[in-house]
Formats: C-alpha cells, structure tokens, sequence
C-alpha cells in the first residue's frame, strides 16, 4: 500500500517526512545491537512474505502484513517499514524517495497502533484470541487507508473519490489480511512465542540446537 | 522384469547462467517394487535429479514418463507429485505446519480427502513409524531425528508409488539411522534413494548406481574391495 | 528481483552512489512539487535520457512502468470528472472539467518522470550502495545497518522460502481460494519469521566473536567514493537540476 | 608434550527448560599445533560445546583455562574470541557483510586495525587462500564452496592461535572438499573439528574423539577393523 510519486502537495510530504523521521528515530532509539540484528533479518522475511500472493477469487492480493510487523517489531516497526519501502523502491519502483516519509507513516502509525491496542489481547485463549488476531491484520490495512486517503484529500478535494476507492477497494485486502494474520499469529503462539510481545524473551535464542 | 514406474530419458538441465550442464543426457528406470542406490557425491546435481523428477524444475531436454504416460506441463507433474513422494536433504526445508498431526495431514488434504479423514490416515502412518504419541508435538521443537521420521511420515502419509529419498541419513543420530533402515527394508515402495554413504545405501537397496558429471553410470562393472579404518568400535558413530 | 540494470558499465553506473541518489532526491522534489507542466515534461525528456544513458535494456524499464501505467489508468478514470471550473464536455450526467484533466495530465508526467530518474539513477545500485550512501548523506549509522543487513538477508530468506514453498508443492498444494490455501501459506510466512528470528541470533553471535562491540560505525564507515571519471556527467546533471528549478522559480514569479 | 592453549574441565551446560545437560562433565584440552577431531551426530551438543568455549552460552559448572588463565565474565571472552577463531556450520551466518572484503576485514578493524591496515591484512589472507579477485565479490552470490572459503578466511584474518571447525564439509562440493583439507593440512594452527564425516577427521586431524552423551570419549581405545565394500572403481566417488 503506497501513493506513488508527483501526487501529493508539498505540506503533504513534508509532515509525511517530519511524522516518519520522529517514528523512524524512536524505534531506532528502542532497538540495542542485538535488537538490531533481529530487526533487519525480520524485517528481511517481511519483505519476501510481502511478495506472497494469495487467490482472491478470479483475482490475487498481495500481502501488506503492517499488523503482523507492529505485533512482532513494536515501535521498529518504523525503521523495518522505513527500510522495506526504500528497498521497493529500489528494487521494484514501488513509490519513491519524496513519498518515503508518507508511505511509512501510512503502513507504520497503524501497525504500532494496533500493536498498542491489540497485542494485550491476542495471547488470549479462545475467541477473544481469535478475534484480537483477526482485527490485527484487518484494523491496521483499514487504518493505513484511512491515512492514504487522507494524503490524498489534505492534496486536494480532486483526489475525494480515489480516497474513498482506496477505502472500499481495500475492503477485500482488510479481510485476506485479517485472516492470514490470524492463521500467523496462532502459529507463533503455538510454535514460537518469543516473536510476540509479553511472551517475548529479552534476548535471542542463542540455542541453535536442541530446540 | 517388473514394469517399468518411471523413465527418463536424455535429461539435460543446466542451470541459468551456468557454464555446464548439471545433469546432461541422463537416462534412468525406475521399475515397481525396485530398490534402488545412486552414490553420489556433494554438487553432482543429485538434488537437481530429484526437482526435475518432480516438475520443480524443467530440463532442457529430454522426457520423463511416469506410469506410462510421457508427463506434460504443470498439470502433468501435478500427477506426478500425487504418486512420487521426495523426501528432502533438510527436515527443516521440509516441516511447516505447528503440529506433526497437521504437517502429516497436509498431503492428503492436498489430494481431496477431508480434514478428520486425513487425519485419521496420518494417525495410522504415524502409528507404523513408531511414533506413538508424536500427534500435537510441536514439529518445529523436535530433534533432528524425530523431524527426519516425520518427514517420512508426511511423504508415506500420501500412499506414494515412488520414493525419492536425498541423503536421507544426513546428520542422523544412530539410533534414528537403524529405524529408518528397518522402516525401508520392510517398505514395498519403489525407491531410489541419493547417498554419500556407501553402507547406508548397502542396506536399503538392492542395486547401487553412481551418479558421475551429469549420468547415471549403471553398467555392472563392480568390484569387490577391502578398506582397513581404525575407530573405537560401539558408541561412535560410524559413517563410511 | 532481475539484476538486469546492475553491474553495467555506464557513464550513470560509474557516478558515485551518494551523487545519484542525492541528485535523484532533488530531481523527483523539483519534479514533484511543479505547479505547472513544464518542468514535469523536462524532467520525463531528462529521465528518457538517463535511461538511456545508463544502457537499460528497454523492454525491462517498460515492465517497471508497468504498476504505476495501472494507476495512472485508474486516475484517469476518476479525476477528469471531479474539480470545479470550466467542463468540457458533458457525457450523459457526467461531466468532464478541465480543472480535472489537467491535474490528470500533470500528475501522470510527474510520476513518470520521477519513475524513470529513480530508475536511471537509483536502480542501477546495489541495496547495499544505497545504504552507504544514504549514510554518506547524513543517515543514521544504526538505520543504514539496518538497511545494509535486511537487504543482506532478502536473498537467503527468499531461498528458504522457496524450498518450503516447493515443499508444499511436491506434497500436492495448489493455490486457491480457500482457508486451506490462506493457512499453508501462512504457516510458510510464520516459519520464515521463526527462522529469519534464529538466524539473527546466529548472525548476532558471528558479529560478536569477530569482535563486534555494538557499534555500528565500523560497519558503516564512509566509503571511498571516486568522484573523478564521472564529472561531466555529475555536472550535467547538476546544472539540468538547478535550471528545473530556475524554470519553477520562474513559474511561481509569473515570469512564464 | 606441547603447552596446553586451552583446557575445559568439568564442564555441565543444560539449556533453559531442558530436562538433560546437553553438556555433562566435559573434560577437553586442546595443546600447541594439535589437530583434534571429534566425531559428534547432530543433537549431541556440538554446537553448544563451541558455544561455551567462546562464552556465547555459561555453563552451570566448571572451568575454562585459556592461553594460561582462568576464563572470567564477559571480559575475559573476549580475549578468549580474540584468539580462538570459530568456523559457522553455515556460512550465510557467518558472512554477514556485503562484499567480501568488507566482510573478512570486519575481525581485524575491530582487533584495532586501521581501514586500510584491515584491508591489506583481508587481500593477504585471502591470497592464501587462492581467493584471488574476490574482493569486491557479493557475499550472498558466492557458491556454497566459496562462501566456505571465504568464511575460512574471516576467521584466519584474526589469526587465531586455535581453530574451531563445525561440519566444516557439509554441503561442500568435492572440489572445495579438497581445497579446504589441503589448507587445513598446511596450517600449523592448533583445531578442534568437529564433524560426522570420519574420512575427512582422518585428513585433517591427528587424534579422533567422540561425543558421546555431553562428553568426550578421550581413550585410546582404538581398534582396527575391516570392512568389505561392493563399488565400481575409478569413477565412482569413492566416500568411507
């Protein structure tokens, strides 16, 4: 999810950038050296899930996951969003270096929102579990379209109704993506829990044997 | 002689960018109920063999037939991966589900059956591994051993007319090296099996091949030689 | 991930990493905030000739283009219709305005052009270029490890997911429409987390017995970069930037 | 008998929540210009032996003894990683720079080097190596057998007085197998290899132990025994 380039207006791009500079440098602030290692190398299988695409009928979507991101990196969601979305850019062109600020407020302010939220509630057992899950994966693409279209009208009431086709297009995704980090979620509970907050060991793993 | 499972004839696969060819002209015949060894060593395209086998690679040249129809095309290989089980190098490349019941029921979900149905057949392949009581471990936390056995599970687990077994005794522990050869012995099931180790493919095959730049090399030419090694007899692991 | 536009010799591939992305940052701010259309149509002229400049093989630069040319479809759809002022033209209860039209046509060259300098000059580098010269330009030491590091571990990572996606494959699993197909792929994604997680420990620990003590700078240091070989086209390019901007200064002072 | 760089005595390391010690009583000593193998299956605590050496993980008990001291918290490690060099099973762990001199002058910048002193000393060592014109080669696009190679060659960058080898053949092609004995054979620096490859131990080491049940069968209680083996000669790889 991401506005491409020679869209937005200027005071548009610049509180993109002020907005991400500060989110960017408080998870940085966050992460020691070795919560740095971990965040690259996550944020490096982000970025090739990121690339699954799952059926959708006759169509397929691809995966944004900010949801799964924010539960696992917290406030380094930031910087792993920051680092994916300039890595697009480099190697797909999937927006650019002026939009960089905005589209990383866009993916990474829900994700660490739904993460402050939601993440007490995930390790729950039964329903609510289930449900915190789901609204994970579904809350964080809804409120990234919130803000993308927000971009686009604080541009110009021109862009009203493509704000609202992102809304409403990207209700299909909110879905996918809430039952696809539920399906994640319930692994890492059951397989891995030190991913997730709360259950999560301060450091790493040292063990690579064992297991 | 006992009919003909799968053959490949003139496989040629060279890798992009690649200055040979991996596995060049190769011919092979898998006939039913045959055990079969192919001694190979590191980066001789043993585990190429095994993707072009199963349509994860396509060569260039040369066709593969399988249960008497030449395979074509993705849908063609679909059918091929429904009877030819490949047993991965690396368990770890191999087990993605939370549970070892969910990881044995996938294939035979995969091959129509329903959820409660296929989890009662990977109960019963479970149970003639020996692995009783294995159903919610969590596959991720289980040692190198136990992930190869599973594994096996998961391949058996979809009634396969062929095994494809790749260096199947890699980092084994002793123990789990003799179930498995005991498992092998009394399979019915066509299988070639890729190995380094000499007496491993001793055991579970009946005719050993090499597998040299890129053919299988099958003439009968072999001899009987002596090998003197010194090592502590009994608890040490013993690989030749 | 094609590797078709690195590793070639061109007058773009030898200028220094720092130079081209700050030169590409200008260019697509310039480009970007342009009131009017005559800067965005310099730049995409600038932009064909950078592409051309750095020897892209054409058919390739197209299939980049191709995400945004959807957009751009999908823009033209909506905005010629909305906006105030003149119409156009009247096409049952919908009507064209020229307000809409324009804006359609202004944001349509600007993104194209930004696309093809960012491609000329941004795709030509390796990630890793990109990180140390963003660093040269100012970044953090810890962000462009971070940047440096993922873009290490992207290939390994896509590797094991292709040995699980193909492991999933052999076992009979089709993509579709359905919680079956959603879960499997899930599982694939939750086990290159764990995995990827694992591996940073190892990675951590490797760090740590060759005598890494947390700081980031020895990893991150300046690079030496050659500045001399690529002058003429490192001032052409300047020069280009700073009469885009002349040209938009001139815009906004009513002077055009 | 040569001076003893580094002794382990007592050693007992059991993981968080595990039921057993991986490590039990661990006695170890490893001398001057000794090259020692050890022959160890996956899940025995191979890696976790390494691991406590270099005081990755803390034993519960017992002592290490290092170049002549007692090993001591944090502090004390890091002269012990300083001089103890440790070879990754995988050396996409190990490797973790972008270019390959960047990545083998990593050790010597932080042992105090200079930039442009730690990429001499990187152009050196890979010399030796025969790694000639790799320099500014991506780590993550080398073969297997390169990135091995290079990874040999960030650890002896730091010029260890002790070398720790963990499986250092798997996934090597036969080529790189050579290579990498033929460097081991000329190197004069004491190691402790560990592998589950016995043909290699016997090329590269002089005295093969085993891990058994988390410690080291050190006796001498070896004996010589013969095997008789079915194989086609020339050709065929000829792996015992």
């Amino acid at each position: 999810m991401h506005i491409s380039e020679g869209v937005l207006s200027a005071p548009v791009l610049l509180a993109g950038a002020v907005v991400a500079a500060g989110g960017v440098g408080y998870g940085l602030k966050r992460l020691d050296a070795e919560g740095t290692v971990s965040a690259a190398l996550v944020t490096a299988a982000f970025f090739v899930a990121s690339l699954i695409h799952l059926n959708l009928g006759p169509a397929s979507v691809h995966l944004v996951l900010n949801g799964l991101v924010g539960l696992v990196l917290g406030w380094a969601a930031f910087p792993a969003i920051f680092t994916g979305l300039l890595l697009q850019a480099l190697l797909f062109q999937y927006g650019g270096l002026t939009t960089l600020g905005v589209n990383t407020v866009v993916m990474a302010a829900p994700a660490v929102g739904v993460s402050l939220l939601l993440s007490p509630w995930v390790g729950r057992k039964g329903r609510v579990g289930l449900i915190a899950s789901f609204g994970c994966g579904f809350f964080a693409v809804f409120f990234s379209s919130l803000l993308l279209a927000a971009a686009l009208i604080c541009t110009g009431e021109n862009f009203k109704v493509i704000a609202w086709a992102a809304i409403v297009g990207n209700f299909p995704v909110m879905v996918v993506e809430g039952i696809f980090t539920g399906f994640v979620i319930s692994f890492l509970l059951r397989v891995y829990p030190e991913l997730l907050p709360g259950l999560r060991s301060h450091e790493i793993r040292r063990d690579t044997e064992g297991v | 002689m006992a009919d003909a499972l799968m053959t490949l004839s003139g496989l040629t696969y060279r890798y992009p960018g690649g200055s040979e060819p991996v596995i060049r002209g190769l011919d092979l015949t898998i006939h039913e109920g045959e055990a079969m060894g192919l001694i190979a060593p590191n980066g001789s395209g043993k585990t190429t063999l095994f993707h072009l086998i199963m349509g994860l690679l396509k060569p260039q040249t040369g066709v593969i037939t399988a249960f008497g129809q030449e395979v074509r095309g993705e849908k063609g290989f679909r059918e091929v991966r429904r009877r030819v089980g490949l047993l991965f190098q690396d368990a770890d490349d191999q087990l993605f589900s939370p549970t070892v019941i969910e990881d044995v029921a996938f294939g035979p979900m995969n091959l129509g059956m329903g959820r409660d149905e296929a989890r009662e057949k990977a109960r019963e392949v479970l149970a003639t591994l020996g692995l009783f009581g294995y159903e919610d471990r969590i596959t991720f936390r289980l040692s190198g051993g136990e992930k190869r056995m599973v594994s096996l599970a998961t391949v058996l687990a979809m009634e396969p007319d062929v095994l494809l077994l790749d260096e199947p005794t890699t980092g084994l522990d002793r123990e789990t090296g003799k179930r498995l050869i005991s498992v092998l012995r009394d399979s019915p099931v066509a299988r070639l099996v890729i190995s380094h180790d000499f007496d491993f493919l001793e055991q579970v095959t009946t005719g050993i091949y090499s597998l040299v730049r890129g053919t299988v090399v099958m003439d009968d030419g072999l001899h009987l030689h002596q090998h003197a090694h010194v090592h502590r007899h009994g608890e040490s692991v013993h690989h030749h | 991930m094609s590797d078709d536009f690195l590793d070639k010799d061109s007058p773009i591939h030898r200028m220094a990493p720092s130079v081209r992305v700050a030169l590409a940052f200008v260019f697509s701010l310039v480009t970007a905030l342009a009131t009017t259309i005559l800067v965005p149509l310099a730049a995409l002229v600038l932009g064909g000739i950078f592409v051309g400049m750095a020897r892209l093989p054409v058919m390739a630069v197209a299939r980049r283009l191709l995400p945004l040319i959807l957009f751009l479809f999908f823009l033209w759809v909506v905005l010629p219709f909305t906006g105030e002022g003149a119409i156009l033209y009247v096409w049952g209860p919908l009507c064209v305005k020229a307000s809409g039209v324009a804006l359609a046509v202004l944001v349509s060259l600007k993104s194209l052009a930004i696309l093809l300098i960012l491609i000329a000059l941004i795709s030509t580098m390796h990630t890793f270029d990109l990180g140390y010269a963003l660093s040269a330009l100012g970044m953090p030491e810890k962000l462009t490890f971070l940047i440096v590091m993922s873009a290490r571990y992207i290939s390994v990572i896509e590797r094991e997911y292709k040995k699980l996606r193909n492991a999933a494959k052999i076992r009979g699993f089709q993509s579709n429409t359905s919680l079956h197909a959603y879960r499997t792929f899930a599982h694939l994604a939750a086990m290159l987390l764990v995995r990827s997680h694992l591996r940073a420990g190892r990675v951590y620990n490797a760090m740590v017995l060759r005598g890494f003590d947390g700081r980031f700078d020895s990893m991150v240091g300046p690079r030496s970069e050659a500045l001399s070989g690529c002058l003429p086209q490192t001032m052409g390019m300047v020069i280009s930037v700073m009469a885009l901007l002349g040209v938009e200064v001139a815009v906004r002072l009513g002077m055009i």
